[in-house]
């Protein structure tokens, strides 16, 4: 346990850190987003929606890394559209493992979110009408802060599972030391030979260590949010 | 009780066949745990409730007759598997696999589809022979590993990556794919998958089952998936 | 100002039907718990939507389901000060009070800072969160929201009822004053009469969702048929005089009345000026030849022109004092006592300490939009 | 029942020390917003602990800090009527007002929920969620679920804020009943003197968190430095007198004084029992010599025992009607007028109908525990 | 995909049914008690506590399997301890399979209960013991159905965790058709052959729709209680 990292640990623990933050953050106008829609407009096809924001938490993550292949990957419909429009290139890159842990913590982050938005009074919302906030004022300077709470467990909640989603990653974007390996990848590969226990073991605490300092983060935040309401 | 086989994961379609055909002749029930061999081991190690064990490599059988898992005289290798490398079926790369063969050039700046190169028996097959051919210095940095060899075949089989190295029988039963070549038998430790009875079993109806897959019986629905069958004893 | 309304709305199994025009610079609302106050106030701020009918602010249409015109809350510039505070739990007090700043453009800013905070003495408040606040504290606070937002109107849906008295009395002559030197507009939803009385000209009587009854506050008040609405015991006028010359005692301020001497305690009003007071008649006592030598120095000569018979024991006498209206609630052996008839001379007295100062208001001047 | 408090608690940055004793039926606590009522109130009900002190009911202790007593809150049987309501928002208003009923035992259990839910006129909101009550509605369930749970000490945060005159004027008689027939005692926040001179008897004085005075109503009201606390603008006494024989008006009362006639529209009140009351200095007039032919019955002889100067042109006039107290209030141009003096005999006059049936209330029957 | 489905696609389909429900079910009262202690006390090793519950979340699921097999298994004290006292075996059985799934969806059930309860104004839970209410039966008729929401919310994900729920299930109790084999299980092995894909996507459609079933039925009781919330 206390030999030193190979470079291609830290690689993959660098490389997991980015497709993290990367999940977190972009996933976070998105699950937002898809939140507010869900929680406050009645429309046809909101159950369908509803549903699909669930999905990546029903499907073994082997379906849904391949069910990304066929649609981001260079030769799927949407992989070609970005490819040929944008550049951009998803499969076997740093970016598809971030698309694919974002997706899978997708549903946690809309569920957190969801929660706290409907637990808001919306009078308040009201009330900074009355005082002429506009509808998208009123979101960010009401609606948001009231549900920080939510954002951020929602957040930690999709960090925490993208360090630790391995499935639908590998399935989408294999495995390519330094370009995705991340840190579940390399775990993974420990335990499949024979004696790789400890190293499989050392390389999960670190990523235990870096959720729990997320952990710790968002709750401090959420706390000093929280005793802000409360009143100091 | 059922008789329960953990088996590599890559032997499903065959051996629910075998199974199939074993319970149309005797009536009893065979249940097959289908799992990555690595997994298996260990819950084997753990008292696993398994009677036969098939592995997809001799590095964990190894494992488990080190730890006095099995019962050491019914240790067979069962079947054997070839590996090949295979292109997308449009793909009209060629390349003769043999020693000094330019596979990085083929390659272009694709990559190249294996399952993962330390954990998983058909990467480490696949490595082992690009070492021998002398290729794997040149292709080491442009490799996608796959957490099993299906994975990597789906990999050239969307054409995300120009060509891949998988076993025969994924690529036989694979349309989008191409086999390139075949990797001689010589370049890499022959692909093996051994079989034994767990020392821990008290299911009468183990042996039974054991012996009909060393037997001609279980041969055919190995051989239509493209498992060689190697003959008991050899 | 003119406020004019004609809409139905429903909440629940609740129906308001309420049509209504007031061009009052305080418009009262006023109706039993449940009568429909808070959801027409609702309406009128945007934060509902009728099933049908109108709103306009001065021709300006805020709603008209006739012609599909919705104009959102945001953009009413209507003040709002809840009947629950509502104060934003996540924002400290200043930054509560500070929210409606930025909506409104320099130009309509009217409202200052510290002037508001001084006057509802939160100085000492601003750092704090809202939930710390006290009941009276969240109110006021409320109320300063409202106001430095600027609004071109005002809602208040019963502002003072958690406030002690020491803090209504100054809060009254501060709204009037925004009324008067701000012009701001105020609908003002209150259960206490006293209050309307003071600061409302327009009233609007709502009854079970209705409008049974809206115009000038003292003919509402003087109107027999409304007082179990109105929730007032008795009878009262509201009478605008005119400051007179200053008199030897400095503390008195003299009114002209054409029936007599009144003086009531020191207004700081120029003298001309117009003062609105509501006279109840429960403080109007009445004699027949000499009243004697009494305390009592307001003595007005009126004739009697109406007896009517109130709850018991109370009778109900309604006077002409040199033309202006005054009502003595006296009892019924008073009345035998005296001997009263219709036509007959008397002498209303009216102690001058009868009134407090929250029974005094400056008339509202007249406005010149 | 004594409620004995000596306690020491903060809140933030506010101090509240409190040490008072009331054995009143109804303990009115007093103050200005922020003066800290409502945490005194949080502390009695156990929903604060205090940092020092002790609060005792009846010489069962609830909290000792030196003994380490702290009795829970749901073990004190002490409703609870909060200053914002706080309805179970999940619950329907039938379910709220039962809420509490299950965990008194039978014999505990006093209240009726017919009676109350009349009383308080909520039959027809019974099936309704809180969520859609009006302001005056979600105060009456509050009150009733408080009453529902058969408590042995209410306590009422600013109960009546947000009722209109009439629903106030139908529940104080209510308290007036729960104190006198259900011997339930109330600790009874209110900015309302008018309320708290008619039904309580004990008055605790809170400024800036501490206790300034306590003792009878009576007593506080009449201290002229605690005026600008109690936020009264005059003087006033509290009498209690006898009901006397009837009269020849079936509608007046005449009650028993000592220095002359005195009679009041009508209570329902038999002959001999007690009446408190309060007399506002403003209503008493003064006649030297004869009054003359004045609507005004009840005039007492009295005898001046001082002439204090209060605001001007207020002069408070002191009075002795047969060993009972008076005082009126009248300019000091009348005290010129009339030439008064300390010990002069006047005629206090005071107008039947100057009371409202808020100023009386029966004198709270000595209890018997 | 309209072939019928096979005996064992129906065992596996029985049993991923009872695996989540148990996993779901058992885990309430767990989840609801690690939910409380996290929001409403503070002491030493809260913050521990709050990161061991993410602890599923962060590991790669194998890792998690793993470490079941290790303390649960036969061999394992947990394991033998329960086995010897009680009788209970939960390696390679289906109590196991339930067991991972409710580790794996414990996350996400605490998230949201304890975002539901942090959201609850502490003053309606005076309010009822000023009324004579004891703690838990505050807790009972007033935090918990004020909770409504994030329990219910934190159910349906545990649910559909549990029947998407792979890698720990396969790694701690195998894929044993009839004893242990679920639906991610059976449609993991599918797409481990060649010409699996169709079959593994049928299961997936039927794992999908079983979920969706639940939201739909969560979303209903949710409505229903926030309808009775807001004043029908
Ligand atoms: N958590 C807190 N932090 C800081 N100050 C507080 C806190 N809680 C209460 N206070 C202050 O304590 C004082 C007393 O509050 P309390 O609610 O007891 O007042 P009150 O007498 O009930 O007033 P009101 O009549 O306005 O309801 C107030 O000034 C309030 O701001
Ligand atoms: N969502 C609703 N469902 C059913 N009834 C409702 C709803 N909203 C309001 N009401 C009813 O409409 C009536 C009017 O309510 P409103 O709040 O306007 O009364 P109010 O005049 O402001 O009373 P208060 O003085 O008590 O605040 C009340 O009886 C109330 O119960
Ligand atoms: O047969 Mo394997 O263990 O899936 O490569
Ligand atoms: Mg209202
Ligand atoms: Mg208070």
């Amino acid at each position: 346990m206390l030999e030193p990292l190979t470079p291609q640990e830290w690689s993959a623990i660098g490389l997991s850190l980015r497709v993290a933050f990367a999940a977190a953050l972009c996933g976070l106008p998105i699950g937002l987003l898809a939140a507010y829609v869900l929680a406050r407009f009645r429309f046809p096809g909101r159950a369908i929606l509803d549903g699909i924001v669930y999905l990546p938490l029903v499907m073994p993550p082997v379906v849904t890394g391949y069910l990304l292949l066929l649609a981001f990957g260079r030769r799927g419909p949407v992989g070609e559209f970005l490819e040929r429009t944008f550049g951009i290139v998803l499969a076997f890159n740093w970016t598809g493992a971030a698309l694919a842990a974002g997706i899978m913590g997708l549903p946690l982050m809309v569920r957190a979110m969801r929660l706290s938005l409907e637990a808001i009074d919306r009078r308040y919302e009201d009330a900074a009408a009355t005082l002429g906030a506009s509808r998208p004022i009123v979101l960010l300077t009401i609606t948001l802060p009231l549900m920080l709470p939510g954002i951020l467990a929602g957040t930690v909640l999709a960090f925490a599972r993208a360090l630790g989603e391995f499935g639908a990653t590998i399935t989408f974007v294999g495995n390519i030391p330094g370009v995705t390996q991340t840190i579940p990848s390399a775990i993974w590969s420990y335990t499949q030979v024979p004696g790789g226990e400890a190293a499989a073991l050392r390389l999960t605490l670190i990523a235990v260590v870096i959720a729990f300092a997320a952990l710790l983060a968002s709750e401090a935040l959420s706390r000093r949010a929280g005793r802000r309401v409360l009143g100091q | 009780d059922d008789v329960v086989v953990f088996a590599a994961a890559s032997l499903k379609n065959a051996l629910d066949t075998a199974a199939a055909t074993y319970r149309e002749t005797t009536g009893r029930t065979v249940l097959v745990s289908y799992a990555g061999t690595a997994t298996l081991a260990k819950q084997i190690e753990q008292q696993a409730p398994a009677d036969i064990f098939i592995a997809a490599d001799t590095a964990w059988m190894d494992y488990v007759a080190d730890r006095s898992l099995i019962v050491p005289d019914t240790r067979h290798t069962l079947l054997g598997n070839r590996i090949v490398l295979i292109a997308p079926a449009a793909s009209d790369a060629t390349i003769a696999i043999a020693p000094g063969m330019d596979l990085a050039a083929l390659l272009g700046d694709g990559l190249l589809a294996m399952a993962n190169t330390e954990a998983v028996p058909a990467g480490r097959y696949g490595k082992a022979a690009l070492q021998s051919l002398g290729a794997w210095d040149s292709v080491a940095g442009h490799i996608v590993e796959a957490d099993n060899v299906r994975t990597a075949l789906a990999f050239v089989a969307r054409g995300e990556a120009p060509l891949g190295i998988v076993y025969a029988t994924d690529a036989a039963a694979e349309p989008a794919v191409r086999v390139i070549g075949v990797f001689p038998e010589d370049s890499h430790p022959p692909v093996r998958y051994p079989v034994a009875m767990i020392a821990a079993s008290t299911n009468p109806d183990a042996r039974a089952f054991y012996d009909f897959l060393l037997s001609d019986a279980a041969r055919p629905a190995f051989e239509t998936e493209g498992f060689t069958v190697i003959d008991a004893g050899s | 100002m003119t406020l004019a309304v004609d809409i139905s709305a429903r909440a629940g199994g609740f129906a308001l039907d309420a049509a209504f025009e007031s061009a009052g610079r305080i418009t009262a609302l006023f109706g039993h718990s449940g009568a429909g106050k808070t959801t027409l106030v609702n309406l009128i701020a945007g934060l509902a939507r009728p099933e049908r009918g109108a709103i306009a602010i001065d021709g300006d249409t805020l709603v008209d389901t006739t012609r599909g015109v919705f104009v959102p809350a945001h953009r009413r510039r209507i003040g709002y000060v809840f009947q629950e505070g509502r104060l934003f739990p996540h924002l400290s007090v200043r930054r509560n009070l500070v929210y409606g700043r930025r909506f409104s453009t320099t130009k309509e800013r009217w409202a200052d800072f510290d002037t508001i905070v001084d006057l509802l003495g939160i100085a000492s408040l601003l750092e704090r969160q809202p939930a710390g606040l006290s009941g009276g504290e969240k109110q006021r606070v409320a109320i300063g929201r409202a106001l430095l937002a600027s609004p071109r109107l005002l809602l208040m849906d019963e502002p003072l009822a958690s406030l002690d008295e020491a803090r209504k009395a100054d809060l009254l002559p501060y709204i009037e004053r925004l009324r008067d030197e701000m012009r701001l507009p105020i609908v003002y939803v209150s259960h206490a009469i006293d209050e309307v009385a003071r600061i409302a000209d327009t009233m609007v009587l709502l009854v079970g969702g209705k409008v049974v009854a809206n115009g000038p506050v003292s003919d509402i008040l003087a109107r027999a048929d409304l007082r179990a609405h109105t929730g007032q015991q008795e009878a009262s006028v509201v009478l605008t005089l005119r400051v007179g010359a200053p008199g030897p005692d400095p503390h008195l301020t003299t009114l002209e009345h054409p029936a007599g001497r009144f003086s009531v305690p020191r207004l700081d009003q120029a003298e001309g000026s117009e003062i609105r007071m509501r006279i109840r008649a429960r403080d109007v006592a009445l004699a027949v030849g000499d009243p004697g030598n009494l305390s009592i120095r307001n003595r007005l000569s009126a004739t009697v022109t109406a007896i009517v018979e109130a709850e018991p024991p109370t009778v109900e006498v309604s006077l002409d004092a040199a033309g202006m209206p005054l009502i003595a609630s006296i009892t019924g052996e008073a009345v035998r006592a005296l001997g009263l008839r219709v036509g007959q001379p008397v002498t209303a007295l009216i102690k001058s300490s009868s009134f407090d100062r929250a029974a005094f208001g400056p008339a509202a001047r007249p406005s010149d939009a």
